[in-house]
């Protein structure tokens, strides 16, 4: 394990984000098995106390996620200048068998998080809490997952030795290799911007429906589904598009496909502003869809459309930053990829 | 306006010291009337002002507003019907020490977030309309003993409740002042606020200003006389 | 401003208005808070800031450095390696370096005397004449156009006449030199001619860096090769490493910190839970009392994580660091005296502030809690 | 009817909250400017280019001398013979004042 206070901060924020999810999940199962809200009994008083502490903790895991998610691919680049053949995040992550499945499950906990947040706040719009069963079991559902994530991340730091061999972004994201990355690099750009350009306008389409108060509650519910299936279609585009001609012309030079190096300051850290917007529209909008596959409970008849509404609507905003970012990107490179 | 179906409140549920303060009461509230909850000490009279006022949810039973269920709500429910509807004074006048008049009579509305001017301005005439203003800025423990009762009363209407409970009102006032609180209770009466409190002072319940005396007794309701 | 914001506005002053009348108490703790981040940031600011000017500076220095080995220890290198590299493609500027340590007994500090390369004509020097390092003209009492007088291990005894002193700008890599021309270099240190103490080696095209060094070797087989990424690593890991064991110490004091908090927010006076009790019986609700506690807890930690950074960055960029810089220069005799380049790095200022607020936070939460679910009815009981 | 703005307790606190991270702002605003240290920089890695310097003057009495990077890797006194020496020269603690033998100075007082 190397010493480095960014190690450290991540290594304590997992353990704390593990240890308040492996508790909470604690509670969830008590809940499960005796929540009851008619009663007025002590010991259900006592559970809808609880739950406040663990909206709280949650909301607080949650913002500790986001943060370390940040710090955990940032640290990642700053820390390549460590490694033998390591140039930005990509050669540490790869300095350790556990470096990108620490990043993936970072990331899922990220979406897993803010589903739960939504559902949490849903749930508290209602005056029977509607949506408590559903939460908890889906909290319940989270838990394991922060373990992996913790487990993980501890793994790949307690992994990582400073004179460990890497290789990085030029021979993981070149097209002519197999994996996923080669098989992502290898979209020529063209396709891959058509990709996006045609997944944003479905994410758009379906999510100003989804968020427009005057459609039929029917046709909403499917406007919203659809705009859940569409971010995810945009997530998987996008990050398609960063590596096959996005992070191109950040970097004008036609094959340098790193996904990473745009985080950095020498390309004044535009990769921020890419992935933010990317990762909160799809988050919201997974989050409106998953409202709209549940029934709708009488207490929520209101407040649930209203809020899937604002959802999709939040997306699309943050879906509609993200292509202004990626515009600006092709237009203000100097380089010509496509016809010319 | 306020009624309660055979509602009761257990302590310390499952426990060897349970202790069942309030059994199976059904009481009906009126609408723009003063109704004084009297009985000794430990009869359940304050707890039966708490499931009222909303301040717990009752073990079991039922307690309706204006044909509102509110046992089975949420605290977080709960506590909004109670900043809305109610306004409390308590016996000790329970206010915040270290804060001055204006701010302890500002708190009740800090959770509804109404404009700070206009918050300002309503919390000033309370003061006002009871004489009480002058120690707007005044440290609350620097106050009498009548003008804390002042400020509490303004307190418990800032948020411009329908039902004003106060427990106990007069239990730390001398005589002139108890009359003043009663004047303070007709104004309120007049204004077609319905009025809650327990006292076991003869001087609140044999008062003209009083509609309904209801005796509470080993948590039940012994009689009620008009 | 929506009702949500005007809300929160309302629990900040609420806030607010509690810390102001606990004043002492929350102040003491706040500033033990400040003081905690402000040593950790210090740590931080400068260890980033000394690892940027190492690798600013070594930017420069040469791509590979051949040294002879003999027997695992460091051998002189002969001119006839030097003409055996002269061969390959690719390196460029190719010179034997002739550096040696002294110590010097009158300042109880090591000196490294070196031959400035013959590159640069404003570093020419005639027999009896030395550039020396600020460090060197601190330590013996010596400006430009004195004398300094040295004498080695051997009771050789060298009289030079100082040219110059190098600005203090450069000491952090030229405070212990002496320069002096190879005449009285070999002289002084009894060094045959042909003789070097190793071969600096610059290489005209970046990328094959690795290449040429493997290539020397293979040239060279007896020596070693050091090479412009092995410098780099070598004092990313010191200062990464000190930074880490003094903030892996610190973050012993966080922790200590986060029990201090855990333990004022669970221990509130019977007069603080009777507010609270107060609070929610005129109509606050659990998650507002939360809200408000989590504000406070924001003022006081954010507030800190500032107010110790801004403070740190003062110390550092503006004094010098004096309260840490033992601990990540280490100590010595013969001390460069810079002042480093302010540089404040957003992983840096990100990481400190993930140290700060994040323990405390999470320390507080349950306190809150336990605080915030008080029982309305408790005032009227 | 305009009455002065009620105070809030809350504004002294954005107010202190305004100035720290004023204060940030300007220590941002420092290192943006800097003054006189993009110039000693180039001075400092001009003299390292031309004197071909390959180390830092900080460990001088470290034992194997200044040169950090130049070290034979399996010296004797070496903790192991790939390992960075991680506290080179001597942490915080200065030699004994009355070790040395007269004559010696610091190079801080006389």
């Amino acid at each position: 394990m190397i010493l480095h206070p960014p190690i450290l901060a991540l290594v304590l924020a997992s353990l704390i984000g593990c240890g308040l999810i492996a508790w909470a999940s604690l509670f969830a199962w008590r809940l499960l098995a005796r929540w009851d809200l008619a009663s007025g009994a002590e010991s259900q008083i006592a559970l809808e106390r609880r739950t406040y502490l663990v909206s709280t903790v949650m909301a607080f895991v949650m913002a500790m996620q986001i943060g370390a998610l940040v710090l955990f691919v940032f640290n990642a680049d700053r820390m390549a200048a460590m490694f033998v053949g390591a140039m930005c995040a990509v050669g540490t992550l790869n300095a350790s068998v556990y470096g990108f499945p620490a990043l993936y499950a970072k990331m899922a906990m990220f979406f897993a998080a803010s589903l739960w947040l939504v559902a949490d706040h849903v749930d508290g719009r209602g005056r029977d809490y509607p949506l408590t069963r559903f939460k908890y079991r889906l909290l319940l559902a989270i838990a394991p997952l922060a373990l992996v994530e913790a487990g993980l991340s501890l793994a790949y730091f307690l992994d990582l030795k400073a004179d460990t061999l890497t290789s990085c972004c030029g021979s993981l994201f070149t097209p002519n290799k197999d994996g996923i990355a080669a098989e992502m690099a290898s979209f020529d750009a063209a396709s891959a911007l058509g990709l996006i350009a045609a997944a944003l306008l479905l994410a758009g389409g379906t999510g100003l429906a989804a968020g427009s108060g005057r459609l039929p509650t029917g046709v909403l519910r499917v406007a919203s589904l659809a705009h859940g299936a569409a971010s995810l279609f945009v997530f998987g585009a996008a990050l398609i598009a960063i590596v096959s001609a996005l992070s191109l012309y950040v970097y004008e030079h036609p094959h340098h496909h790193c996904p990473f190096c745009i985080l950095k300051r020498e390309y004044g850290y535009v990769g921020f502003a890419l992935y933010l917007p990317l990762f909160a529209g799809t988050a919201l909008g997974a989050g409106g869809a998953m409202l709209r596959t549940l029934p709708l409970p009488a207490s929520l008849n209101v407040a649930l459309p209203s809020i899937a509404g604002g959802l999709a609507r939040a997306s699309v905003a943050a879906f509609a930053l993200f292509a202004a970012v990626a515009a600006a990107i092709v237009w203000r490179s100097g380089l010509i990829l496509i016809g010319g | 306006m306020l009624e309660l179906a055979d509602v009761t409140k257990l302590y310390n549920q499952g426990r060897p010291n349970e202790v069942a303060a309030v059994r199976g009461v059904t009481l009906d509230i009126e609408a723009g009337k003063v109704t004084v909850l009297t009985g000794p000490s430990g009869s359940g009279k304050t707890t039966l002002l708490t499931l009222i006022g909303c301040l717990a949810r009752p073990t079991t039973g039922r307690v309706r507003l204006n044909g509102e269920i509110l046992s089975g709500l949420p605290e977080k429910f709960l506590a909004d019907v109670r900043r809305r509807t109610f306004g409390f004074a308590f016996q000790r006048f329970n206010l915040i020490a270290g804060l001055s008049a204006l701010d302890n009579v500002m708190l009740p509305a800090y959770p509804l977030g109404p404009p700070h001017r206009r918050l300002t301005a309503r919390a000033m005439e309370m003061l006002a309309n009871l004489g009480v203003d002058h120690r707007a800025a005044t440290a609350v423990e620097n106050l009498s003993g009548g003008e804390m009762q002042r400020v509490a009363i303004a307190r418990a209407l800032v948020n411009d409740p329908a039902i004003v409970i106060a427990d106990e009102p007069t239990a730390n006032l001398d005589g002139a002042l108890v009359g003043q609180f009663l004047d303070i209770v007709a104004t309120l009466k007049a204004r077609g606020k319905t009025v809650l409190m327990t006292s076991h002072d003869g001087r609140i319940s044999g008062a003209p200003v009083v509609d309904r005396v209801v005796a509470v007794a080993d948590g039940r309701i012994a009689e009620a006389a008009a | 401003m929506g009702a949500w914001a005007t809300r929160q506005r309302y629990l900040i002053d609420f806030a607010a208005l509690s810390l102001w009348r606990h004043g002492a108490r929350s102040l003491g703790l706040w500033l033990i808070y400040v003081l905690v981040v402000f040593v950790v940031a210090s740590v931080i600011l400068y260890g980033a800031a000394i690892r940027r000017e190492a690798n600013a500076v070594l930017d420069a220095a040469p791509d590979v450095v051949a040294q002879a080995m003999r027997m695992g220890r460091h051998e002189m290198s002969t001119g006839a390696d030097i003409e055996k590299l002269r061969g390959l493609r690719g390196a460029d500027r190719l010179e034997g370096r002739l550096w040696g340590y002294l110590y010097d007994t009158s300042a109880a500090a090591n000196f490294t005397l070196q031959v400035p390369s013959g590159f640069d004509p404003r570093f020419r020097l005639e027999r009896g004449e030395a550039i020396i390092g600020e460090g060197v003209a601190r330590l013996r009492k010596v400006e430009a156009g004195k004398m300094l007088f040295l004498i080695s291990p051997a009771r050789r005894f060298l009289k030079l006449k100082v040219k110059q002193v190098l600005p203090l700008g450069s000491a952090l890599v030229s405070s212990d030199l002496v320069l002096v021309g190879e005449a009285d270099f070999r002289a002084f240190f009894d060094l045959p001619a042909g003789q070097y103490t190793d071969i600096a080696m610059r290489v005209r095209n970046p990328a094959e860096v690795g290449k040429i060094a493997e290539k020397s070797l293979l040239a060279l087989p007896g020596h070693r090769m050091v090479t412009r990424a092995d410098m780099r690593r070598t004092y990313e890991a010191i200062f990464s490493w000190r930074e880490g064991v003094l903030v892996a110490l610190l973050s012993g004091a966080l922790l200590a910190f986060a029990i201090l908090a855990f333990d004022k927010a669970a221990g509130l006076s019977a007069g603080e839970r009777r507010e609270i009790g107060i609070l929610k019986a005129i109509g606050w609700d659990t998650g507002d009392v939360i809200g408000m506690k989590l504000w406070e807890g924001a003022v006081v930690s954010v507030g800190a994580f500032l107010a110790g950074t801004v403070a740190a960055y003062a110390h550092v960029f503006l004094f010098s660091a004096p309260l840490i810089e033992p601990v990540i220069k280490g100590w010595s005799t013969l001390f460069p005296r810079v002042t480093l380049t302010p540089t404040v790095d957003a992983l840096q200022v990100a990481t400190l502030g993930f140290f700060t607020v994040v323990p405390y936070l999470a320390a507080i939460l349950v306190p809150i809690w336990r605080t915030a679910s008080a029982d309305p009815d408790r005032v009227m009981r | 009817m305009t009455a002065p703005a009620p105070f809030r307790a809350s504004t002294p606190v954005f107010r202190i909250a305004g100035g720290l991270v004023a204060a940030a702002i300007a220590a941002l605003v420092h290192v943006a400017i800097a003054p006189g240290e993009a110039a000693r920089l180039e001075g400092e890695r001009a003299l390292v280019e031309a004197l071909d310097l390959t180390d830092l003057a900080l460990f001088t009495e470290a034992r194997y001398g200044r040169h950090r990077s130049q070290a034979d890797l399996h010296s004797a006194f070496q903790d192991g013979p790939m390992l960075a020496e991680h506290f080179p020269a001597g942490s915080m603690v200065p030699p004994a004042r009355g070790f040395p033998p007269a004559g010696f100075a610091d190079g801080e007082g006389e």
